[in-house]
């Protein structure tokens, strides 16, 4: 019998999860949703024209790229939008259109299409875009409108930064109840704990992040800025403020956690939590920068094809017992 | 005066026991080495820079010793100084007639009937992990350019489902040859262009089912030939270059234009 | 050569930062402005053309044994020059220049004209060698610092113009920024030795 | 000692030799290819910049401050580290060829590293005593090693991605030292 | 191969440059001795002249003098006339915890003990947020005050000092180094100098 | 009790569709395309020759070697020619082209002609089983087709200490080896009586996947009387059936890295093989048939038939109504291990244990999209390998030495590019790696 058409000739396995890197990419976009309705709700529409105008910005810009690259670049592919997103999330609600259009520059560019796109690059793109910001307009990204639903144009400091300029005295009125549903000031994504662990822990059930770097991205910034509590709490904020404040929770579980820029084994991921946390902590114990997420976790994004090389998994059968 | 003659004599000095101490360092620890190294580093920039990447100059010049080869560049050296490392190492270009890569398929695939629908990795060596040819043709080229690959020097592209290699620019480094899982790329005189173009030893009738340019072994352009160039063996005729006179009749008498003329515009 | 020949070759194809990748620290350190640029350039030059005459007189009497610290102390002795020189006529230029003015010493591109160049040509040829090689340094300096002048500070040649109030964007006159722009730059200078070697053949 | 500490920390992090201070940046990217290579290299510079640190003190402070010639410092520091570096080499390979085998081959590329001349000059401008200016030397040199190693790190991973051509090379990996002087910001004024 | 040298030569070549480049440098030094050593006094002239502004016919000694205030040392030059009496003085003062360092700066103090003019020396806060406290708007603020008719002390902390926006840390240390140059000033005429 | 292994496995929809579907035997076919190379080893030699008469049983090629493999003719009939011919699984290699002079007549009957022998094993001495299990060409059915006569054959310093028999199934789809455990289990015993008897009466321990609790249940039955037999149900959890992961399952040891299930003392052997070397002892038969399921979207009824060694695929078109003209993906074995195939002529081999048809879209076929290093294929590879770096290495082509083992230990069982949200060709990848790496060599 004549085949009058061509079979597909393809390698084992023909069977595939349904799982895709845009459904992954577009979950965790709508895990956001819950920490950009607390953002919504406290800085009012101009949250929502920043997020918008990032996820316009990185999304397009991909698109004008993916017309002159040389490879193929899928820029509807969710990841570019998450990192518009997360980049939102990183900038306070009253930052200029320029500068989130630099921002969404730099972190589709230098962040991750100089690296050959998706899954190439070593640096989070949506932290390099907020470093890259964060130095180059120290006063738009460390000012922020008060939360609430006033609109008046009054800024403020962030917890940290209040922390850093003015000493923990100057804390005395700030509860921990407010920071853990965003009652402070902050960049639009760290300011609500809680909304972000909502969308965290639906993430961590689909596994599409490990527990690894988050918890102990926390624990270890809780640890630390414990022990300078106890040491003196007068001169160091509470452990339980560090953790709440800036964008650990942020961070921890929707920053470090991105694959491409996190360890691929076990071992690697543990001490880049460890990492993450240590170097949060110091930096916002001694550095002059207020907050240290951004920073340490982009180190620590340095130093993954060390952890890659260097701790790899227990492989089967790496002991002998015959 | 003294303000002159004092740090003069401080640095000369310094001058003094750093080069005397350096000569004895010289003598008292002599290791022997390879002259040829160092008379390859002393032609060298001797910028250090670390370009080459090899830990600067001499390291460069040891492993261009050992290994007498001058594979990598100085990137600093300009080409006169790269041709006198060439001469103090006795590494001359060699001499002879330039080669060229050739193809021996012409199962494009008009010519040898495409039999799957491939959709794994696009390189030949992985689409023979799951079968031995995407034609009818068992020996035909598949045209996933393992080769093109392995060409630094651009010289090979696709198309029409086999390889194409540009006389002009290919050199001759054969880097290709065995980058082909199919065995189907070997080095030829750039003038030799008669050549036959097919590496299908299966019986006359096979191969003619499986492509229409296929060499079916009827011997034809061995009784042609009248300097014994041209033999069959397994149902597949191959050419002696060294014999070949480039007369043509093979070509006119293969029934199959298994036989044909390579790149003719290069050489009129 | 051809003057013009080598001239397109020190600023292009064969540029001392773009195409061979040395003297990287002065090239970053010192660009934060065009001005700097221009500075540490000339004082490159300088000790370039300096060290590469001297060294072209001298190639036959200096030992092969002694070359490199022979050459290095004639290096270091145009780079003390040009370091008290500019101290006493461009003071405010030294104190930006600081650290890196005695650091042209180890400048690899001045051994490497010395060593790869001036012993073995003649005396002019060193000259324009040096000439040459000195300016494609100046010319690339003068870029990288316009660009990162420009973004960085809103000015052009320390003219600002920009309103005094309007922000620019800071991480270009700090050190990231520096290694970023030259990233960019190397980029772009890819792209023009491509036209210009094109338009060769 | 906590001023040591201090000390340690600001030179490897804070003012990192690569990333703030901008010295040794030739040999950061061509050395910096290889991990294996990167790592020798560190080794290397530290053992020559802790020397070098402290003889070029003993020839500031012994020799040049007394005369008053300070201003042939460059000239006979550069002299001084040059031939000491040859010497070591030399001595190194007769007596060690195992060590030489290992970071021998990295000595000529440090004559002309500058950051060896950078971190020793900068240490006697900041009139630093003996037992500093060693420590700092070696400190200087830790966090050359560290930015070295990260780099390293980083461009064998690049090997297995694809950056495209127009950036691959010198473009990505001056880029990804921006990246990382951005990073190592985060550590600035944490020691005054 | 390369011809090989006797030791002999070699150690001579090498001598011998070191020798002439040795002579040059100390002509060339000869030479500029002079100038720079004018530059540096001119810089020091131009930031007292800055800082004193509005003085004039005050002399003031070559080298400054030291004393020490907090525990940190300050250098100053005590600007007089032709008759011994002060007219003022230029103090030489870190201002401590800058944004990313100390930093020196210069302040000029009338012989009431009011500040005349400021003047950074050397600092490497951020440009375009530190680096505004040697700007205008900023500088002006602390003219004609004196250590008893103001609150040293940015508004942040309850004191007088506006604040440059967002570098509240360098206000607080170029505040700090205000105040302390007046108390170095008011230290110097209880002690009668 | 839950009999599984720690590290990585993926769970796959089971799709057992004609698990309840007892095995059918067809009528001869037409023609046969016997394929001479069914093994892993050295290629036999044809013995057969164009015009030969050949009967039922009789050797059509010979093994050249200890680590090669007989091949006899499943039918009586004549040779036509010898011919090369795409192979499930694509490989081109040369078969014996035979017209059967029964053709059309029931299979069954030509089956059960077989002559039945009583034999008391215990006379048997150990090579004479081993011998026989080489004459009979029995290769392992479970899948790699290695001859079963070497793998019973450890070298003395390996002291085999427990047989394993592989009833797993873990693969998609796949019931051939289910429908023999609860048609022939007496043969299966008695099989394993065999092979028991050949290591000296070492403990026997079935593995058996829980979804199938009939075969576990009748096996156990049939076992209760011996005490050295053990039936294990295991966990459903691919790839349960691999020998290692089988072996860390039920005994817990862990074949070391680049070692054999001897090196920790077991033998592992699939169902189907013991009983051919079951019926190579009682029916005299060596290895010519096996039970193939036929499955898939396409097929209206799926099922199991036994079918001869040689017989096209396109044999089983009518007999299970299988839309052929919407056929654009078939897959010989499990969607998970088995290989696809390029022409409906080629023949089933001793190792074919299903026929798989789907449509273009059955598997949604997406493009290799680049790794975003999620790490699931490391989660989900078995083997513990740390697959996207190994993969991105290879595709480098700069394979750092150390990870060379690693990359060889690969068992192929494709859980890795199941799990992958990029759709990356891994295991493939994976095998072009071990090429290269066989290629430096
Ligand atoms: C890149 C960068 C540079 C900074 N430079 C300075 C500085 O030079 N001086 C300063 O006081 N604060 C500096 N800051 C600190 C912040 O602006 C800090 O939030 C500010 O001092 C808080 O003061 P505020 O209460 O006036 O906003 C810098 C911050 C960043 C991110
Ligand atoms: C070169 C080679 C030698 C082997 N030798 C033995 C052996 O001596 N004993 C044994 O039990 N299995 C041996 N095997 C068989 C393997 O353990 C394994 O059963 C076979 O490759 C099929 O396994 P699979 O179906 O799990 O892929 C050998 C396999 C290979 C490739
Ligand atoms: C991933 C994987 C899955 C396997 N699944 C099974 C299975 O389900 N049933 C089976 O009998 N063999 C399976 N095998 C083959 C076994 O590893 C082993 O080779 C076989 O049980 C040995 O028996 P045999 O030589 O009799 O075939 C599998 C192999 C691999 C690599
Ligand atoms: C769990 C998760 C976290 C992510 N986090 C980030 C992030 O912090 N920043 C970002 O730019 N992209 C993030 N991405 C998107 C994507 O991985 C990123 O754009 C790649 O780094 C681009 O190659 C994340 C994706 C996932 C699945
Ligand atoms: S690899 Fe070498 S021989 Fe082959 S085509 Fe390219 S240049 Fe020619
Ligand atoms: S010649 Fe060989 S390697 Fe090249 S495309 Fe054809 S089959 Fe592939
Ligand atoms: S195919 Fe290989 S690499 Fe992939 S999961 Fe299986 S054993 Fe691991
Ligand atoms: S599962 Fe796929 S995307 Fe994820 S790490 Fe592995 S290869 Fe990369
Ligand atoms: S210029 Fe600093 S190392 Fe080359």
């Amino acid at each position: 019998m004549e085949v009058n058409r061509l079979l597909i000739m393809d390698s084992s396995p023909q069977g595939r999860v349904t799982e895709s890197t845009t459904k992954i990419m577009y979950t965790v976009c709508i895990t956001l949703i819950p920490a950009l309705a607390v953002s919504a709700w406290m800085f009012g529409w101009d949250a929502l024209r920043v997020i918008a105008l990032t996820a316009i910005f990185t999304v397009g810009i991909e698109a004008l790229i993916s017309r002159i690259a040389p490879y193929k670049i899928n820029f509807m592919d969710g990841s570019s939008l998450l990192t518009g997103i997360l980049l939102a999330m990183n900038v306070p609600s009253n930052a200029p259109w320029w500068m989130l259009l630099i921002g969404s520059l730099v972190a589709v560019i230098l962040g991750k299409q100089v690296f050959g796109g998706l899954g190439q690059n070593i640096f989070n793109p949506a932290l390099v875009a907020r470093v890259f910001l964060l130095i180059s307009f120290p006063v738009a990204m460390t000012s922020w409108p008060l939360p609430g639903m006033a609109v008046d144009a009054a800024t403020g400091a962030t917890p940290l930064g209040i922390l850093k300029t003015e000493g923990v005295g100057a804390l005395a009125n700030t509860s921990l109840a407010d920071l853990a549903i965003g009652q402070v000031g902050g960049s639009l994504g760290e300011i609500s704990a809680l909304a972000l662990l909502i969308g965290a822990l639906y993430l961590l059930y689909k596994r599409y992040i490990t527990w690894e770097i988050p918890i102990l991205f926390i624990a270890v910034v809780f640890v630390f800025t414990g022990i300078f509590y106890l040491i003196d709490p007068n001169q160091y904020a509470s452990p339980v403020f560090h953790i709440l404040t800036g964008g650990v929770f942020l961070g921890a579980f929707f920053m470090a956690t991105d694959m491409v820029t996190s360890p691929l084994t076990f071992k690697g991921r543990v001490i880049f939590g460890i990492g993450c946390g240590l170097f949060t902590a110091i930096i916002r114990l001694f550095g002059s920068y207020p907050e240290g997420v951004s920073f340490a976790i982009l180190l620590m994004n340095g130093v993954v094809p060390l952890l890659d090389k260097y701790f790899p998994d227990k492989k089967f059968g790496m002991v002998k017992n015959g | 005066m003294p303000e002159l003659i004092i740090p003069a004599l401080i640095l000369g000095g310094f001058a003094l026991i750093s080069s005397t101490g350096l000569l004895i360092a010289s003598k008292k620890f002599y290791v022997y080495e390879d002259p040829r190294i160092e008379e390859v580093n002393e032609l060298l920039p001797g910028a250090n820079c670390g370009g080459c990447g090899f830990a600067g100059c001499s390291a460069y010049a040891e492993n261009a010793v050992n290994t007498m080869s001058l594979d990598t560049i100085c990137p600093v050296a300009d080409s006169e100084t790269m041709e006198a490392i060439g001469k103090a190492l006795g590494l001359e270009v060699k001499v002879g007639e330039k080669q060229v890569a050739s193809l021996m398929c012409k199962g494009t695939t008009q010519n040898c009937k495409p039999v799957m629908d491939y959709r794994g990795i696009q390189d030949c060596w992985a689409m023979m992990l799951v079968g031995d040819s995407n034609k009818a043709c068992s020996f035909t080229c598949l045209g996933l350019g393992s080769c093109v690959l392995a060409c630094n020097f651009d010289a090979m592209r696709i198309e029409d489902g086999i390889v194409v290699i540009d006389d002009e620019k290919c050199v001759g480094c054969g880097n290709c040859i065995p980058a082909c899982p199919k065995d189907l790329l070997h080095l030829r005189p750039v003038s030799k262009i008669v050549t036959v173009s097919c590496f299908n030893t299966d019986k006359g009738a096979d191969a003619r089912k499986a492509c229409a340019v296929a060499c079916i072994g009827c011997m034809k352009c061995e009784k042609v030939c009248e300097s014994d160039a041209i033999h069959v063996t397994n149902f597949l005729a191959k050419i002696d270059y060294e014999k070949c006179t480039l007369c043509n009749k093979c070509v006119e008498a293969c029934p199959t234009n298994a036989i044909e003329i390579r790149g003719i515009e290069a050489h009129e | 050569m051809k003057i013009g020949e080598k001239f397109k070759k020190a600023f292009f194809t064969e540029n001392p930062v773009t195409g061979l990748l040395l003297g990287l620290c002065p090239t970053l350190a010192v660009t934060s402005t065009a001005e700097n640029g221009i500075g540490m350039g000339l004082a490159t030059t300088f000790v370039l053309v300096g060290s590469n005459v001297v060294v072209s007189i001298l190639k036959n009497v200096i030992p092969s044994r002694v070359r490199i610290p022979a050459f290095i102390v004639i290096i270091a002795t145009f780079v003390t020059i040009v370091d008290m020189g500019l101290q006493a006529t461009m003071f405010e230029l030294h104190k930006t220049l600081g650290l890196f003015i005695p650091l042209i010493v180890v400048n690899c591109i001045i051994l490497g004209r010395a060593e790869a160049f001036a012993s073995k040509n003649t005396v002019w040829d060193s000259f324009v060698d040096g000439i040459s090689m000195g300016l494609g340094f100046t010319f690339t300096l003068f870029i990288l610092g316009s660009i990162r002048e420009i973004l960085g500070s809103g000015a052009i040649l320390g003219y600002n113009f920009l309103p005094e109030t309007s922000p620019t964007i800071l991480v270009f006159v700090l050190a990231p920024g520096a290694f970023i722009t030259l990233g960019f730059m190397l980029v772009g200078m890819n792209k023009i030795n491509k036209v210009l070697q094109g338009s060769k053949s | 000692m906590a001023e040591m500490i201090l000390m340690i920390v600001g030179a490897v992090f804070v003012n990192n030799v690569v990333f703030t201070k901008f010295l040794g940046i030739c040999p950061y990217l061509g050395v910096s290819k290889k991990l294996d290579t990167a790592i020798g290299m560190s080794m290397a510079v530290t053992f020559v910049l802790t020397i070098a640190g402290a003889v070029t003190y003993i020839v500031q402070n012994y020799v040049l401050v007394p005369i008053g010639i300070q201003y042939l410092q460059t000239i006979v520091f550069i002299l001084v580290i040059a031939s000491l570096v040859q010497f070591v080499e030399i001595v190194m390979k007769k007596t060690a060829p195992a060590l030489y085998k290992a970071l021998g081959i990295f000595l000529p590329l440090i004559t002309t590293n500058c950051a060896i001349l950078g971190v020793a000059i900068l240490s006697v401008q900041s009139n630093l005593n003996f037992i500093n200016t060693v420590v700092f030397s070696f400190a200087s040199a830790i966090g050359f090693g560290l930015a070295l190693i990260i780099f390293a790190g980083i461009r064998e991973a690049l090997d297995t991605r694809k950056v495209p051509a127009a950036f691959a090379g010198s473009p990505i990996a001056l880029i990804i030292a921006g990246i990382l002087a951005l990073a190592f910001m985060g550590f600035s004024g944490m020691v005054k | 191969m390369a011809k090989q040298e006797s030791g002999f030569k070699v150690i001579i070549v090498l001598v011998l440059i070191a020798f002439l480049s040795a002579v040059l440098l100390a002509y060339v030094n000869k030479v500029t001795r002079e100038p720079i050593e004018e530059n540096k006094k001119a810089e020091t002239k131009k930031a007292i002249g800055i800082v004193l502004r509005g003085l004039t016919g005050y002399q003031y000694p070559e080298i400054p003098q030291e004393m020490e205030v907090d525990r940190s040392p300050v250098k100053y030059f005590m600007a007089v006339d032709s008759n011994k009496n002060i007219l003022g003085c230029a103090v030489i003062v870190k201002a401590p915890n800058g944004f990313t360092n100390d930093f020196d700066m210069m302040v000029g103090v009338d012989s009431s003990g009011s500040v005349i003019d400021t003047y950074v020396l050397d600092h490497k806060e951020t440009p375009g947020l530190g680096d505004g406290m040697s700007k205008e708007p900023f500088k002006k603020q602390f003219r004609g005050k004196n250590i008893n008719n103001t609150k040293w002390l940015v508004k942040k902390d309850k004191g007088d000092i506006d604040a440059m926006t967002a570098a509240t840390i360098t206000s607080r240390a170029f505040t700090a180094g205000v105040k302390r140059a007046l108390m170095t000033y008011n230290r110097l005429r209880e002690d009668g100098k | 009790m839950n009999n599984t292994f720690k590290m990585g496995g993926v769970h796959p929809p089971h799709e057992k569709r004609s698990a309840a579907q007892s095995i059918i035997y067809g009528e001869v076919p037409q023609q046969l395309l016997i394929p001479v190379h069914q093994h892993i080893g050295r290629p036999c030699e044809i013995v057969a020759a164009k015009g030969d008469e050949i009967f039922r049983g009789d050797l059509v090629a010979k093994s050249t070697g200890f680590v090669s493999s007989n091949v006899h003719s499943p039918l009586s009939g004549k040779v036509q020619k010898i011919v090369k011919f795409v192979q499930l699984g694509g490989q081109i290699k040369e078969c014996v082209l035979l017209s059967p002079d029964k053709a059309g007549e029931s299979f069954k009957n030509i089956i059960e002609a077989d002559k039945k022998k009583d034999i008391n094993i215990d006379s048997l001495s150990a090579d004479e089983i081993r011998n026989k299990i080489s004459e009979a060409g029995i290769v392992g059915m479970g899948g790699a087709g290695f001859p079963t006569h070497v793998k019973l054959s450890p070298p003395p310093e390996k002291k085999i200490d427990s047989l394993i028999i592989n009833g797993a199934e873990c693969e998609p789809y796949i019931t051939a080896d289910h429908r023999v455990m609860l048609e022939q289990s007496s043969e299966l015993l008695k099989g394993i009586l065999i092979l028991q008897k050949l290591f000296g009466g070492i403990p026997i321990y079935i593995g058996i996947e829980k979804n199938k609790p009939d075969a576990i249940e009748l096996i156990q039955k049939e076992t209760a009387e011996y005490k050295d037999i053990q039936v294990v149900p295991l966990k459903v959890k691919y790839p349960q059936g691999g020998e290692k992961q089988l072996i860390k399952s039920i005994l817990n040891r862990e074949v070391p890295c680049k070692g054999l299930p001897m090196d920790v003392g077991v033998v592992v052997q699939n169902v189907a093989t013991v009983i051919a070397v079951h019926d190579a002892f009682y029916y005299n038969r060596p290895l010519t048939e096996r039970v193939v399921t036929i499955s898939g979207n396409l097929v209206k009824n799926p099922g199991n038939i036994m079918l001869p060694v040689g017989a096209p695929v396109s044999y089983v078109f009518e007999k299970f109504e299988i839309d052929t003209e919407k056929v654009k993906l078939f897959i010989s074995g499990g969607p998970m291990m088995g290989r696809t195939s390029c022409s409906f002529e080629s023949p089933i081999s001793k190792t074919t244990s299903a026929l798989l048809f789907f449509d273009e879209d059955y598997f949604s076929d997406r493009r290799e999209n680049p790794c975003i290093r999620c790490g699931n294929c490391i989660n989900a590879c078995p083997m513990g390998l740390t697959v996207a770096q190994y993969v991105e290495m290879i595709i480098a082509n700069s394979i750092a030495p150390n990870i060379k083992d690693s990359i060889m230990d690969c068992i192929e069982c494709g859980s890795c590019s199941y799990a992958c949200p990029a759709d990356r060709r891994l295991v493939q990848w994976m095998r072009f790696g071990k090429n290269i790496i066989t290629r430096e060599n």
